[in-house]
C-alpha cells in the first residue's frame, strides 16, 4: 500500500524549493509565503503521521527502481524522530534566514537550495532501505554545497572545496559499501533487529570490512575524528546554514545513518557479536574529547561551536555503540537534543554577527546588556551543552551514563565527565564575558521600536529553541517529547 | 593459390598501403587518395569473399555491398575534397595543421 | 493502412521522416527551422508509438523493400533499438529547440542555420537507421552516414580550426569504418551472411573469425574514441557549434558503441573474448582516469566537457570485461543505462556551454565568475546534468556505476573498483571546479538576454538526467526486450 | 488533599522564585516584582511550618519522574533555607539598591533560592541534582556580582569547583541509579549498604557534596566566595547553601543501614580536623567575612563528625540524624545572622548607642555559635555529644575533650570577630535601611528562640538540655586565652597571616605554570587563495598534457591504432 502522505511530506519542501529558483530576486513576499507555507504544511503532514506511527502503523511508499530494486520510503518511529526535528527546525530556520538575509544578494538561489537540502534530509529520515538512504544522502551532499559557498568569497570557495572533497569521498565509499553489502546480503530494508544476521559465517570477514567502510563514510558527515576537518571550515557559510545544516541536518544525517546501519541493517546483537561496536565507541569517545579540546583554542565563535558539534555528535554514536537500551536512549535522544541546543547557539552567533558584527569571542564582552534576549538563549544553549540539569543535555548524559554502566563499560562515564569539564571550559568563559565583563566597544544603539535588540525573525527562533531546551528537559516524559519517542524506538528495537 | 585468396591478399596489401599513406603523407590530397586506396582494398576483399568455389556463380550480395560502399566512399571523397579546398582557401596550406589548444574566442 | 497505424512500421517512419525532412529543409531553406522543429516534435511520438506497438506485439524482425534477407534491409525492433530511438528522439527534440535559439533566423550566422537543419535531420535519420539495423553491412552504411553528417556539422563553424577538426574527424571516421568493413568482409567470406543473429549462431571461432573481430573492435574503438584513440574527440567536439557538440557527444559516439555492444553480445559470444574484454577494460580504466584528469586541467568549458566524455566512454567499455556469464545482464544493463543517461546529461552540459559562450563571449570557465541571473540558471542546469556524469543518485549514472561495481564484485575483478570510484571523485572535482567559479562573488556587467529556448529545454534535459534513476524502471524493462542477455540484474555474490 | 493540590503545594515552593525571574525580564513588571521578590521564600516557610503538608508525591511528568516531599530532615532544612532566604531577601531589598545591576542581582538571587528550596524537597536524585545545579550555577552570579578582580577570581575558583563537583555528582548518581535501579534517594541509601561499588560511590559523593560543604581539603573556595558576594548573598551562601551538601550526604549515604567503620573513622577524623583547621586559619584573618567563612568550615566539621558517628553505629542513626539536622539549623541561622550583622556594622551610621546595640546584636549569634549556655549552640553540641556516648567507639572520652577544645577555638574565633567588627565599625559610612534591619532582626529573634524552644522543631527532649558546666568550660577557657593574648599581644598576632583560601594560592601558581606550558600557539591565517588551485599544475598533470598533445598527432594515433589492432589480433 502506498501512502501518498510520505510523498506529500517530501514535496512540501521540494516543490517550493523548485519554484523559488525561478522567482525573481525582488519577489520577497511570494518567496516568503512559499517557504513558510511549505514548512507549515510539512509540519502538518508530520503531525498527521505522528499518531499513526505511535500506534505502530508505519506508512510506506514503494517505487520500483531498475529491476528488482525499490525506492522505499517508510515512516517508522526513528524516522519520525529525525523528521520532526528537521521539519520543525526548518520552519524556524526559514524564519531566521528571511531575517538574516534581508537585502543580501542571491536570495532565490539560497532559499531554493535550502529547501532542496531540507527535502534531502526529509528523504534521509524517511528512507526505508539502504539504497533510498544513499540516494538522499548524496542529494544532501550536493545541495548543501551551494549554501556553503553562498557568500562567494575565496574563503567560502575554499571551504566549499574542502567540504566537497570530504563528503564526496565519504559518499563514494558509502556507495561502494552499500553495493557490496547489497551484493552479499540482498535487499537491505531497514528492519529493527537487522537484516543480515542469518548470513553464512564465512562472510563475517567481509561484513566487518563493510561495517568499517559504512561507519567511516557516514562518519565523514557525522564529523568523526579524523574525518571532521570540513565542519569547522564550512563555518564560513551564512548563519542559518551553519545552524540548520551543520548543526542539524548534515552531521545528523551521518549520525542517523550510523544508527540505521547498526540498528536496522546489522542489528545491535549481531554487530555486538562481530565485535564491531567497541571500536566504534572508542572512536566516538576520541571524537568527543578531541572536539572539545580543539574547541578550547578557537577564538572565532562559530568555529568554537563547530568543534563543539564535532564533539557532541559523537555522543549519539557513543550511545549507539554501547548497545544497551539505556545507552541507545541516551544516544538517540541526543540526536534531537543536540539539534535544539546547537541550533540555538548558532542562531545567537548569527544574531551577534548580523546585528553587531561580532565574530570573535573576545569581542563579546558585556554583550549581554546590549542583546539580553539573544544572550539568554545562548546561555541556555551553552549550559545545555555542558549538561547542566534540567536542560536537555543532561537527560542525554544521564541516559548515556546509565547505559554505559548497563553495558558494562563504565569508562564511558569518565569520557562523559571529561567532556563535560571541557565543555564547561570553553563555554563558561564565554558566558562570563557576555554577562559580567564590561562592554569594551560602543555598539550602535537599538533603533527598533520597543527597544528590541534585533528584528523579530532573528529573535524569535533562538528564543523558541531555547525554550524547548528547557521545556524538554523539565518535562522529559511528556507525550511526544524526544525522550518519549526515543523510548518508543528503543523498546521496538530491542523488542522489550 | 586460388584467385579469391589472391584477391583478398591484394586487398589487404592495398589496404595497408593506403593506411601507410594516410598516416605518413601530409598533403591533404594524398591523404584523400590514400583513403580511397584503402577503400578499394576492402572492396577487393569483398569481391573475393563473394567467390563460391570453382564453376559456381559468384555470390551477388558482396557485389551489391561493394556498390553501396563505392557510393559511400564517393560521398566521403567529395566532402573531404570540399573541406580540403576550404582549408586551402582559408590558410593557403595543404596540410592538416597540428593545432594546439586553439581557442575560438 | 491500419497496419501502418498499428505500428509495424513506426521504425521505418522514424528513419524516413527525418531523412525526408532533411531533403525538404535543404530545398526550402527559409522554412528549414520550422521543418526541423516539426520533425523533432513528431519523432518522440513516433518513438512512443513504436514502444507501444512493440509492447503489444511480439518482437520479430521485419524487412523493408520486400526483399528477404540478406538483400533486404532487416529491421531490429528489440529493446535496445527502442530505447536508443527514444533517447535520441527526446534528446534530439531538446537539441532542436535549443538550436532554434542558437541559430537565429536573422543575423550574420543565418547561413549556418540554413545548413544546420538539413544536416541535423540527416544525422538524426541516420542514427535511427543505425539503431534499427540488424546486419553488419547496414550498420556500416548507417555508421558512415552518421559520420558524414557529423563531419559536415563540425565544419559548420567555417573557421580554420573547425574545418581542420572536421577533416581530421573525417579521416578518422573513414579509417575506423574501413577497418570495420574489412572485418565484415572476412565474416562474409567465411559464413556468407552479415545478419547478426544468424552469424552469432553459426560462428565457429576460427582464427579468421578472431582476426575479423579484432578489425571490427579496433575500428569501433577508434570511432568510439576510447583511449588512446580519443585524440580526435576533444577537438572535434569543442570546435563544433554547441548543438552539434551536444549531438556528437550525446548521440554520435553512442552509435559506434551500440554496434560494438550488439556485436559483443550477439556475434562474438562464441569467440573467446575474455582477453579482449580485459584489454578493453584496461583501456577503459585508463580512459576514465586520463579523461578526468585532463578535464580537471581544462580552462575552457567545452573542452572540459569533451574530456569528460572521454572518461565516460571509458566507463562504457567496462561493460565488456565485466559481462561474464553470471553478470551478463548486470553489466549490459549498466552499459545501456549509462548510454541513455549520459546522452541526456552530456547534451545538456554542452548546451549550457554553448549558451555561456553565446552570452559571455567565451566559454572560458573563468567567465562564469559571479554568475547570477540568467547565467545562474545555466549553472543549475550544468550541475543537475553533471550529477549523472559524477554518478550521484538518483541519476542513471549512479545506478550504472552500482551495476558495474556489483558485477566487478561478483566476478571478483576488484581492480575495477578503485577505478570506478576514483573516476567518480575526479568527475566531482571538475564539476566542482566549474561550480566554484560560478559561486565566486564578483560584480559583473549585465549579460545580454538569453532566448528562453536556450535556457529551459536544457533544464528539462538535465532534470531528466538527474531523475533518470527514478524513472529508469520502464526504460530498463523495455531495453531488456529481446536482449541477448538474461538473468537477474542485481547479482548476489555467493559466500 | 487531592493529588493535584499536594503536588502544587510542593512545586510552588521552588517555582515561585523562578516565575519571578521570568517576570523580572518583562520591563513593565519589573518594579512591582522587585518589591515582591524578597518574599518569594514565604511559601517554603509556610510549608515547613505546616506539619500536615508536604506528604511525598510522585510527579511523573517532571524531569525523569520527580519525587518531592518533606521528611523530618527535609523539613528542618526547608525551615532553615526558607527562613534564611526570607531574611536575606528582606535585607537585600535595601542593601543591594546601590548596585547598578540591581535587577541582575535579583535574577540570580531568585534562581539560587529556587534551587536551594527545591533541593530540600527533592526525594529523588534527578530532582536533587537539578536543583543542586541550579543553585550552584546561579550562585556564581551572586559571587561575581560586584565585578571587581577579587570577586572575579573568587567566582572563577568557585565555578571550577562547582563544575568538578557537578560531574562527580553526576557520576555518583548515575552509578547509584544503575545499581539501585531506582531514582529514589532512600533506595540508593539502602542499596549502598551492600554493593561492590560502595567505596567508589561514597568517595564520589564525598568529593562532590564535600565541595559544597567545604570539607577539607576542598574548602578553599569558601573563604574566597563568601567575602566576595554581597552581604545577603554571603549569608545564604554560608548559612543555607553550604547545608545542601550536608543534606545530600544525609540522604544518600547508607546511614542507619550498615556500619562502615573505615568511613566512620575517616569522617570523624576529618570532622575534627576541619573543626580545628577552620579555627586556626580563621584566627589569622584580617577581614570579618573571611573569618566567618573559615568559621563555617570549622563548624561543618561537627555534622561531618555526626555522620561518622552514624556510620559507626547504625542503630542510633535516627537520633543522630535529628541532632545533625538541628545542628545544621542552628549553624545556618547563626551564621546567617552573623553575616547580616557584619553588613549592618559596615553600614552603620548613627549614635554610639546604636553602634553598641548593633554590636550587642551580633553577639547573640556569636555566642550561639560558640555554644554558650542557653543558646541553640549549646543544645546542638550537647545533642551530638549525647550520641557520642552511645557509640561503641573506644576513644569517646578523647573525642569529648576534643569537642570541648573545638568549642574553645570557636569562641576564640568569635572574640576575634568581635574585635575585627569593632575596628571595622569605625570605618562605616552609610546608614542601614529599613529592610536590612527587618531581615537581620528576624534572624536574631529566631536564633534567640532557638536556644529556648527548640523542642517542637526537632524533637529534642527537655532532659537533653545540657548541663551548664559542660557548655561553659570551653567558653571560660577561651575567655582566658583571649584575655591573655589581648594583654600580651604576642608578635605572631600581627605578623602571621593566612591568605584567604590558603591552598588555592599554591594551586593557582601551579595551574598558571601549567597553562603557560600548554598554551596553544595561534593558528596561522588562511593562506591567500591562488587563482588556480595549485594541484592543477602538478608535474604529473603537465606530463599527462604533453602526452595528450603527442597522441593528437595523426601519425602517432595511427601507430596506436595499428598497435591496438596487433594486440587484438594476438589476443
Amino acid at each position: 500500500m502506498n501512502d501518498l502522505i510520505l510523498l506529500a511530506i517530501l514535496s512540501s519542501s521540494l516543490l517550493p524549493g523548485l519554484i523559488i529558483f525561478t522567482l525573481a530576486e525582488e519577489s520577497v513576499r511570494l518567496r516568503t509565503t512559499l517557504n513558510l507555507t511549505g514548512a507549515l504544511f510539512k509540519l502538518l503532514f508530520i503531525a498527521l503521521l505522528f499518531f499513526r506511527v505511535a500506534e505502530r502503523e508505519y506508512a510506506e511508499l514503494r517505487l520500483p527502481l531498475l529491476a528488482d530494486m525499490e525506492l522505499v520510503l517508510r515512516a517508522d518511529a526513528l524516522s519520525m524522530l529525525f523528521l520532526t526535528l528537521s521539519a520543525f527546525l526548518w520552519l524556524l530556520t526559514t524564519i531566521y534566514a528571511i531575517g538574516y538575509l534581508e537585502n543580501s544578494p542571491h536570495r532565490s538561489r539560497f532559499f531554493g537550495f535550502f529547501s532542496l537540502c531540507v527535502s534531502a534530509t526529509t528523504g534521509i529520515a524517511l528512507a526505508g532501505d539502504m539504497i533510498t538512504f544513499v540516494i538522499f544522502y548524496e542529494a544532501l551532499t550536493i545541495s548543501t554545497y551551494p549554501l556553503v559557498v553562498h557568500r562567494g568569497t575565496p574563503a567560502a570557495l575554499h571551504a566549499g572545496r574542502i567540504y566537497l572533497a570530504y563528503t564526496l569521498l565519504g559518499g563514494v565509499v558509502l556507495f561502494f559499501a552499500a553495493v557490496w553489502l547489497r551484493a552479499i546480503a540482498g535487499p537491505l530494508e531497514f528492519t529493527p533487529g537487522g537484516v543480515i544476521s542469518g548470513l553464512d559465517p564465512s562472510l563475517y570477514g567481509s561484513l566487518t570490512i563493510i561495517f568499517a567502510l559504512l561507519v567511516l563514510s557516514l562518519g565523514v558527515k557525522a564529523a568523526l575524528v579524523p574525518l571532521h576537518s570540513w565542519l569547522p571550515t564550512a563555518m564560513v557559510a551564512p548563519a542559518p546554514v551553519s545552524a540548520l545544516l551543520h548543526a542539524v541536518a548534515v552531521v545528523k544525517a551521518g549520525a542517523f545513518g550510523i544508527v540505521r546501519v547498526v540498528h536496522d541493517i546489522y542489528g545491535i546483537g549481531f554487530s555486538a557479536d562481530l565485535n564491531l561496536l567497541f571500536p566504534l565507541s572508542v572512536m566516538a569517545a576520541i571524537t568527543v574529547l578531541y572536539g572539545s579540546i580543539r574547541a578550547l583554542a578557537q577564538n572565532d565563535l562559530k568555529r568554537r561551536l563547530a568543534f563543539s558539534t564535532v564533539s557532541q555528535v559523537s555522543y549519539i554514536l557513543m550511545g549507539i555503540a554501547l548497545a544497551s537500551p539505556l545507552a541507545t536512549i541516551g544516544g538517540l535522544v541526543h540526536l534531537v537534543h543536540q539539534g535544539l541546543m546547537k541550533i540555538t547557539l548558532f542562531f545567537c552567533a548569527g544574531n551577534l554577527a548580523e546585528t553587531l558584527g561580532i565574530h570573535k569571542i573576545d569581542e563579546m564582552d558585556g554583550v549581554g546588556r546590549r542583546m539580553p534576549w539573544t544572550m539568554t538563549a545562548f546561555t541556555v544553549g551553552a549550559l545545555g551543552m555542558i549538561g547542566v540539569p534540567p536542560l536537555v543535555g543532561f537527560i542525554s548524559k544521564w541516559y548515556l551514563g546509565l547505559g554505559s554502566l548497563a553495558a558494562g563499560q563504565p569508562w564511558i562515564i569518565i569520557i562523559l565527565i571529561a567532556s563535560t569539564l571541557l565543555n564547561a571550559c570553553y563555554f563558561l568563559p564565554v558566558l562570563h564575558r557576555i554577562w559580567f565583563n564590561k562592554e569594551q566597544q560602543q555598539w550602535s544603539k537599538s533603533t527598533l521600536a520597543g527597544g528590541r535588540e534585533t528584528i523579530w525573525p532573528l529573535l524569535a527562533p533562538p528564543l523558541i529553541t531555547a525554550a524547548l531546551v528547557i521545556f524538554f528537559g523539565i518535562f522529559a516524559y511528556l507525550f511526544g517529547s524526544p525522550l518519549y519517542w526515543v523510548e518508543l524506538i528503543t523498546t521496538r528495537e530491542y523488542g522489550l | 593459390m586460388t584467385a579469391p585468396i589472391l584477391y583478398a591478399g591484394c586487398g589487404i596489401i592495398l589496404f595497408s598501403i593506403g593506411l601507410h599513406a594516410l598516416l605518413v603523407r601530409r598533403h591533404l590530397l594524398r591523404k584523400i587518395l590514400a583513403a580511397n586506396i584503402m577503400g578499394s582494398g576492402v572492396f577487393m576483399l569483398f569481391i573475393a569473399a563473394g567467390a563460391r568455389g570453382e564453376g559456381t556463380a559468384a555470390d551477388p550480395v558482396p557485389q551489391v555491398m561493394v556498390l553501396t560502399g563505392i557510393v559511400v566512399s564517393l560521398c566521403f571523397t567529395a566532402v573531404a575534397i570540399a573541406l580540403a579546398v576550404r582549408i586551402h582557401n582559408l590558410t593557403d596550406c595543404t596540410t592538416l595543421a597540428v593545432d594546439e589548444e586553439s581557442s575560438i574566442d | 493502412m491500419t497496419e501502418i497505424l498499428l505500428g509495424q512500421h513506426w521504425f521505418f517512419w522514424m528513419t524516413l521522416v527525418p531523412l525526408g525532412a532533411a531533403v525538404v529543409a535543404f530545398l526550402i531553406p527559409q522554412q528549414a527551422r520550422w521543418i526541423g522543429l516539426a520533425t523533432a516534435l513528431l519523432l518522440p511520438f513516433f518513438a512512443l508509438a513504436a514502444i507501444a506497438a512493440t509492447l503489444t506485439a511480439e518482437v520479430q524482425p521485419i524487412t523493408g523493400g520486400g526483399w528477404p534477407t540478406p538483400l533486404g534491409i532487416e529491421l531490429r525492433r528489440d529493446g535496445l533499438a527502442l530505447v536508443m530511438l527514444t533517447v535520441t528522439a527526446v534528446v534530439g527534440f531538446i537539441i532542436s529547440c535549443y538550436a532554434l535559439g542558437y541559430f537565429p533566423a536573422r543575423g550574420h550566422h543565418s547561413s549556418r542555420a540554413r545548413y544546420f537543419w538539413p544536416l541535423w535531420l540527416f544525422l538524426w535519420g541516420s542514427c535511427n537507421a543505425l539503431f534499427v539495423s540488424g546486419d553488419l553491412f547496414n550498420l556500416y552504411v548507417t555508421l558512415e552516414l552518421v559520420t558524414l553528417a557529423s563531419v559536415s556539422l563540425i565544419a559548420l563553424e567555417g573557421g580554420k580550426a573547425a574545418l581542420t577538426a572536421a577533416l581530421r574527424y573525417l579521416f578518422i571516421g573513414l579509417f575506423g569504418s574501413l577497418a570495420y568493413l574489412l572485418g565484415v568482409g572476412i565474416f562474409y567470406g567465411a559464413y556468407a551472411t552479415v545478419d547478426l543473429a544468424l552469424l552469432g549462431d553459426i560462428i565457429t571461432g576460427t582464427s579468421l573469425d578472431h582476426a575479423a573481430m579484432a578489425l571490427m573492435v579496433a575500428g569501433l574503438v577508434l570511432k568510439s574514441a576510447l583511449f588512446p584513440l580519443h585524440f580526435w574527440l576533444p577537438q572535434a567536439h569543442a570546435m563544433a557549434p554547441a548543438p552539434v557538440s551536444a549531438v556528437l557527444s550525446a548521440l554520435v559516439i553512442k552509435c559506434s558503441y551500440v554496434i560494438l555492444l550488439r556485436l559483443w553480445f550477439e556475434v562474438f559470444v562464441s569467440l573467446d573474448t575474455v582477453a579482449v574484454g580485459h584489454l578493453l577494460g584496461l583501456l577503459g580504466s585508463v580512459a576514465i582516469i586520463w579523461g578526468s584528469l585532463l578535464a580537471l586541467r581544462q580552462e575552457r568549458l567545452k573542452l572540459l566537457i569533451a574530456y569528460s566524455t572521454v572518461a565516460q566512454i571509458g566507463y562504457l567499455f567496462l561493460v565488456f570485461p565485466l559481462a561474464r556469464n553470471e553478470t551478463m545482464a548486470t553489466a549490459w544493463v549498466g552499459g545501456v543505462l549509462l548510454m541513455m543517461t549520459h546522452a541526456c546529461g552530456k547534451a545538456a552540459m554542452f548546451m549550457v556551454a554553448g549558451t555561456i559562450h553565446h552570452t559571455a563571449g567565451s566559454d572560458r570557465i573563468s567567465r562564469l565568475a559571479g554568475a547570477g541571473g540568467p547565467i545562474g540558471v545555466l549553472v543549475v542546469v550544468f550541475t543537475l546534468a553533471a550529477t549523472t556524469i559524477i554518478g550521484l543518485p538518483p541519476s542513471g549514472g549512479f545506478f550504472s556505476k552500482w551495476l558495474f561495481i556489483n558485477a566487478a564484485l561478483v566476478t571478483g575483478q576488484w581492480w575495477y573498483l578503485p577505478i570506478i570510484l576514483s573516476g567518480t571523485l575526479l568527475a566531482a572535482g571538475y564539476v566542482a571546479k566549474v561550480l566554484g567559479w560560478a559561486f565566486l562573488d564578483v560584480k559583473r556587467s549585465s549579460y545580454p538576454v538569453i532566448p528562453w529556448v536556450m535556457k529551459w529545454p536544457p533544464l528539462v534535459l538535465s532534470v531528466i538526467a538527474l531523475l533518470f534513476g527514478l524513472i529508469a524502471y520502464e526504460p530498463v524493462q523495455i531495453a531488456l526486450l529481446g536482449a541477448p542477455v538474461s538473468g537477474p540484474i542485481f547479482m548476489e555474490a555467493g559466500p | 488533599m487531592t493529588e493535584w493540590s499536594s503536588q502544587l503545594v510542593l512545586i510552588i515552593v521552588p517555582l515561585l522564585p523562578l516565575l519571578l525571574v521570568l517576570g523580572l525580564t518583562i520591563p513593565a513588571l519589573r518594579h512591582p516584582l522587585e518589591r515582591l521578590a524578597p518574599l518569594a521564600a514565604i511559601p517554603g516557610l509556610l510549608l515547613a511550618l505546616t506539619p500536615q503538608a508536604g506528604a511525598p508525591v510522585t510527579i511523573s511528568w517532571l524531569f525523569l519522574g520527580a519525587h518531592l516531599g518533606l521528611d523530618a530532615t527535609g523539613r528542618t532544612f526547608l525551615l532553615l533555607t526558607a527562613l534564611l532566604w526570607l531574611a536575606a531577601g528582606l535585607y537585600a531589598h535595601s542593601y543591594c539598591r546601590k548596585y547598578p545591576n540591581y535587577r541582575r542581582f535579583w535574577i540570580f538571587f531568585l534562581a539560587t533560592m529556587s534551587g536551594n528550596l527545591g533541593l530540600t524537597l527533592s526525594l529523588d536524585m534527578v530532582s536533587f541534582y537539578v536543583f543542586f545545579t541550579l543553585m550552584s550555577f546561579a550562585a556564581y552570579g551572586l559571587i561575581v556580582h560586584e565585578g571587581t578582580s577579587f570577586t572575579l577570581r573568587a567566582g572563577k575558583i568557585y565555578l571550577w569547583l562547582v563544575i568538578i563537583g557537578e560531574v562527580l555528582l553526576f557520576a555518583a548518581l548515575v552509578l547509584a541509579a544503575r545499581i539501585a535501579d531506582s531514582l529514589l534517594m532512600k533506595d540508593v541509601a539502602a542499596v549502598l549498604a551492600d554493593t561492590s561499588a560502595q567505596p567508589l560511590i561514597i568517595g564520589l559523593l564525598m568529593i562532590a557534596l564535600g565541595i559544597k560543604m567545604g570539607i577539607v581539603p576542598l574548602h578553599f573556595w569558601l573563604p574566597l566566595a563568601h567575602p566576595a558576594a554581597p552581604v545577603p548573598a554571603s549569608a545564604v551562601l554560608s548559612g543555607a547553601m553550604i547545608k545542601a551538601g550536608l543534606l545530600g550526604l544525609l540522604r544518600l549515604l547508607p546511614l542507619g543501614h550498615v556500619a562502615l567503620p573505615g568511613w566512620s573513622m575517616a569522617l570523624i577524623s576529618l570532622g575534627l580536623l576541619m573543626a580545628f583547621l577552620g579555627v586556626a586559619a580563621g584566627l589569622f584573618q584580617t577581614q570579618s567575612k573571611t573569618l566567618l567563612a573559615y568559621s563555617s568550615i570549622s563548624q561543618m566539621g561537627f555534622p561531618l563528625l555526626g555522620i561518622g558517628l552514624g556510620l559507626a553505629h547504625p542503630a542510633t542513626w535516627p537520633l543522630v540524624a535529628g541532632a545533625i539536622s538541628f545542628y545544621a539549623l542552628h549553624h545556618g541561622l547563626a551564621k546567617g545572622a552573623l553575616f547580616l550583622g557584619v553588613g549592618m556594622i559596615l553600614n552603620l551610621k548613627g549614635t554610639p548607642v546604636l553602634r553598641l546595640a548593633t554590636l550587642a546584636g551580633v553577639l547573640i549569634p556569636a555566642l550561639a555559635l560558640a555554644g554558650a549556655p542557653w543558646t541553640s549552640g549549646a543544645l546542638a553540641k550537647s545533642g551530638l555529644k549525647e550520641y557520642l556516648f552511645q557509640s561503641p567507639l573506644a576513644e569517646v572520652q578523647t573525642l569529648v575533650v576534643l569537642l570541648g577544645l573545638a568549642a574553645t577555638g570557636t569562641t576564640l574565633l568569635m572574640c576575634r570577630l568581635v574585635f575585627l567588627l569593632f575596628k571595622e565599625s569605625e570605618q562605616s559610612t552609610s546608614a542601614s535601611a529599613m529592610g536590612m534591619w527587618t531581615g537581620w532582626l528576624l534572624l536574631i529573634i529566631v536564633v534567640t528562640m532557638g536556644g529556648i524552644r527548640p523542642v517542637w522543631l526537632t524533637g529534642i527532649r527537655p532532659e537533653q538540655i545540657p548541663k551548664l558546666v559542660d557548655a561553659a568550660w570551653p567558653l571560660l577557657l577561651a575567655a582566658l586565652i583571649a584575655t591573655a593574648v589581648w594583654y600580651k599581644r604576642p608578635p605572631f598576632s600581627r605578623n602571621w597571616n593566612v591568605p584567604a583560601g590558603d591552598m588555592i594560592v599554591i594551586i593557582e601558581g601551579m595551574a598558571k605554570r601549567l597553562a603557560d606550558a600548554v598554551a596553544m600557539r595561534p593558528r596561522p591565517a588562511l593562506p591567500q587563495l591562488p587563482r588556480q588551485p595549485r594541484w592543477q599544475n602538478l608535474p604529473m598533470l603537465l606530463l599527462l598534457w604533453d602526452a595528450e598533445k603527442l597522441l593528437r598527432q595523426l601519425t602517432v594515433a595511427g601507430v596506436m591504432f595499428i598497435l591496438l589492432l596487433l594486440v587484438l589480433l594476438l589476443l
